[in-house]
């Protein structure tokens, strides 16, 4: 296993150590149960944003935690949800008084875990919200599934409601907004080689050279189809025809395009396959307004991409272009 | 033979010891269909508990599983964290504060557990969970005499129960994203509540 | 190969016509010969600064363009300098009038390139200065070598150098900055994987499962020695050592740590690597005052890290705070 | 026999097919103790240069030879870049206008090819790079008597030039970082240099 790190056991922990210290000034890491924090936490009045998940999808969530964005993220071993006292403990930290929105991506995990904890946090009379993110169109949502996944379209969530929050809108509103979002948004993602995870020490499934894996997550579980290895142009086309026809999207439509990296895939490779479709979507008359481009959402060293297109508004556009000041996302004063 | 807080304890260290080895099998299992982590977060929250129980051994047969419990649901995360441990707080808090369990009162903590399990992840039997290994193993212990004989027709029911998932489409956790390809594998969660109802039937409860 | 590609004989190109829709704010791309200009291009009276090198290295230099930073960067094929004209079309480009200051990486091709650029623009009487950045303490600097390559330094000089030609400093000034940075500045690197070259088609070396490549540089170059992996301490150390030796690095100097991703690296264990880097920094009486981390200075998807340390003063640690707004790095207004 | 701008576009065509054919080797060499690209950056340059031949040829050998030195430099980038284009600039501009070239023309232009790499990469015989072949090549045209005999001894000396690289530890470009490691393959670019000019003997000059 080629990794840089001591001891599978510890490589959260001391992976947060290395975070606070280098981000001393937009975060406060509590060791036990993990939670990184806020610096500035808790803030009066504000809603406090909580999202959480496994590790392993750096900079998400930890590196998106600062004003405007998240308030609290709660990191789990590698790929594994974290758990209720984790929780507990990031809405305690951060409840200014305005109660608390928990973004949870849909996993049965996830769920379960961010469930305990708001049970146990409304029995001590705070208010607490959840939103369940599933953009991933890789998965049919039905009977037949635990629904779709959330992936990408998570940070695009916990930025615009992140501004919502920062600005002063309350629990209800930020949780119809966050509501909105997730309505608003999916995604898709592929992979050309798996990520290891540490404690397991070998790739999470084996691809020959010449394959790919088509609608894959973001915890190294296999995808829905392995097929052969196409170009950029072939790759783009097989994410992004789903994307657009499951809201669907139409001519017209103003939005954003976030091009994301799985973790081992270059920039180089990156903004080329941006290109490739900001000009499909300009080919069907829909209006790319704002973009991200670069490994938000990722899976440890998978190689490989995801998009995601989120339909946008005026108040998404204003919100997402609001200030921000994270280790993964900063513009604005 | 008498059911006590020791045997409980002495049950659930067993537990843990047949969750440590088999902690790679059952990472594998979970490679195959899920996110490879199965055993490592059953292993992570089975040390913790038998630390938990150095420190002291509770007094019931309640409070040990209280403690299992709330150990299991902070240390394990994931899917199985919150289900084995709603399972483990269900048994706790149907055996009350009876000093010794008897057949009745572990059929009664395994109903409850079941009843945790399918109220937190509303699975039934056939969708390829840890549901197929426990809900049989809790109708095959209804028909023993002994708390021995009961926890062996658990256990082999589930060992069957499980074994059953292999051919199945899984439709709740994280393999049914995987649709016609989960099957041909095991489910690890229901594997491994084979593996503990086993350890159970095996081990030094007397 | 595995590769979101279409061609690898356009694979630049093609990735400059995404970075350039990503960022048009940013960013203009002048696409024969191969130029990233800032979009407000030319500054009136600012000194220009340029770079440029071979691609695969993103997001240096095309994702450092803007405001506090890079007028213009060049971009060769992936790990190939670029040629005289792109740098004499990025001067050409940019110059308002006080000149412009070649940022070069010590390669043998990027300083011949270059050396022939600035000749060209000397003789049409455009003012250029070039600093020659040689910060990898792998490479013993002597009779008997190329001299020191251009790492990871690149990015702080690049940034500091940019916020000075940003306030105001003249060509001079700048060109005498620029020398005291590369004066300060050292880096080492280590592979555990390499990078895959487009027009290759396979890993630039080959490392087995249980060796690591150490004095690595970012073309895929082999390094001085492989060694068996060790883990993240191991690591550490023997980048730091070498290049806290080198200055040498004193108790009580004040310091600038950027602990940089070749690729394919998780951020998961980058900020372990940070946080480690950190401590033996702390233990040696070096006052870590600021911090990068992060994918700056990549080589494609190679699997590996680089430390940087950059001695500060007062003046270096406000030039580095100074606001810049490029795709990679931005913070300020 | 004469050499005039035809031929010496003939012998360019005949380089660039060289290059194109040893491509995959050059970049062979280059992955060994570079990194890789000399056969990609010099198949780029020289296809470019066959392009612009097919526009048309120059008139004189001189400015055939300056279109070359043109393209390489604003095509290839890399050490190789200038160091060829400087070679070709070099030789331009000794042969000045001359319209047909004999003997002493080609070992100027030869001469002045070297003087050309060497101004600019300040390598010695010995630092295993290109001028390890172009400088035996240079000394062994200067005791032939036509200019096919004079290529052809080039050709043979830089081959053997080329070769002399194995053994050695580089000291000049991107080998030299390896230091003892570089000891053991052919310099790249000597071996490049071997195959043009073993092409320019071997090819249509007349
Ligand atoms: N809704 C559910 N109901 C019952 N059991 C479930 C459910 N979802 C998942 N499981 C069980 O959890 C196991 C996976 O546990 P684990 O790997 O620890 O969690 P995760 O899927 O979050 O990685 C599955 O094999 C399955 O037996
Ligand atoms: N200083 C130098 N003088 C002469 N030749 C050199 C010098 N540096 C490098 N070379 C030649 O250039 C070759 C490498 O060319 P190439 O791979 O195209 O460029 P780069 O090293 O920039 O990737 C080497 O094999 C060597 O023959
Ligand atoms: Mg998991
Ligand atoms: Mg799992
Ligand atoms: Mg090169
Ligand atoms: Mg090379």
């Amino acid at each position: 296993m080629k990794k840089i790190i001591n001891d599978p056991a510890t490589v959260v922990a001391d992976s947060l150590r290395g975070l606070e210290l280098a981000h001393a000034d937009l975060v406060t890491v509590v060791p036990d149960p993990a939670v990184v924090v806020r610096a500035d936490a808790p803030v009066q009045g504000k809603v406090a944003v909580i999202s959480g998940g496994g590790s392993g999808h750096e900079p998400m969530h930890g590196g998106l935690v600062g004003p405007g964005m998240l308030d609290a993220a709660c990191p789990g071993p590698v790929f594994t949800s974290p758990t209720p006292d984790q929780v507990q403990a990031a809405i305690e930290r951060t409840n200014g008084g305005a109660g608390a929105l928990l973004i949870v991506k849909n996993y049965t995990g996830d769920v379960l875990n961010f469930e305990t904890a708001a049970e146990l946090a409304q029995a001590e009379d705070v208010e607490v919200a959840t939103v369940v993110i599933d953009d991933d169109v890789a998965v049919q949502d039905s009977l037949y599934t635990a629904g779709r996944r959330g992936v990408g379209g998570t940070v695009l969530l916990e930025k615009i409601v992140g501004a919502a929050a920062e600005r002063g809108d309350d629990l209800a509103a930020c949780l119809a907004l966050a509501q909105r979002v997730v309505a608003n948004v999916r995604s898709m993602g592929m992979a050309l080689a798996a990520p290891t995870v540490p404690h397991v020490g070998e790739p999470s499934f084996d691809l020959d050279a010449d394959e790919m894996e088509v609608g894959i997550g973001i915890h190294g579980e296999p995808g829905r189809a392995r097929l052969p290895a196409e170009n950029a142009d072939g790759i783009v086309a097989r994410l992004l025809e789903p994307v657009l026809a499951d809201l669907p999207f139409r001519e017209g439509d103003r939005v954003l395009l976030f091009t994301n990296s799985m973790g081992a895939t270059p920039l180089l490779e990156l903004y080329l396959a941006h290109g490739i479709a900001e000009r499909m979507l300009a080919d069907r008359g829909i209006v790319v307004e704002r973009r991200l481009v670069g490994p938000y959402v990722t899976s440890l060293e998978m190689q490989g991409m995801s998009l995601t297109v989120l339909k946008l508004d005026d108040e998404l556009t204003g919100l997402w272009d609001a200030p921000v000041r994270t280790a993964a996302l900063r513009w604005g004063s | 033979m008498a059911c006590t807080a020791e045997s409980v304890a002495d049950a659930v260290r067993a537990a843990a010891a047949v969750v440590a080895s088999h902690r790679d099998e059952l990472v594998a299992l979970d490679r195959a269909i899920g996110d490879g982590d199965h055993g490592e977060n059953l292993n992570r929250g089975f040390t913790a508990v038998v630390a938990a129980l150095d420190e002291g051994t509770p007094d019931t047969p309640a409070a040990v599983l209280k403690l299992v419990a709330s150990t299991l649901i902070s240390k394990v995360g994931g899917a199985a964290g919150p289900l084995y441990g709603t399972a483990f707080l269900r048994a706790s808090a149907v055996v009350k504060d009876a000093a010794e369990l008897g057949p009745a009162e572990v059929v009664a903590a395994l109903e409850a557990a079941l009843g945790g399990v399918v109220a937190r992840g509303k699975a039934e039997v056939g969708d390829k969970t840890m549901v197929d290994a426990l809900s049989p193993a809790v109708e095959a212990a209804r028909s023993a005499d002994s708390v021995s004989e009961l926890l062996t027709a658990a256990a082999e029911a589930a060992r069957a129960g499980a074994e059953s998932t292999e051919p199945l489409v899984a439709r709740k956790g994280r393999a049914s994203y995987l649709g016609e390809r989960s099957a041909g594998h095991v489910d690890p969660g229901a594997r491994s509540t084979a593996l503990i109802l086993g350890s159970f039937a095996a081990g030094p409860v007397r």
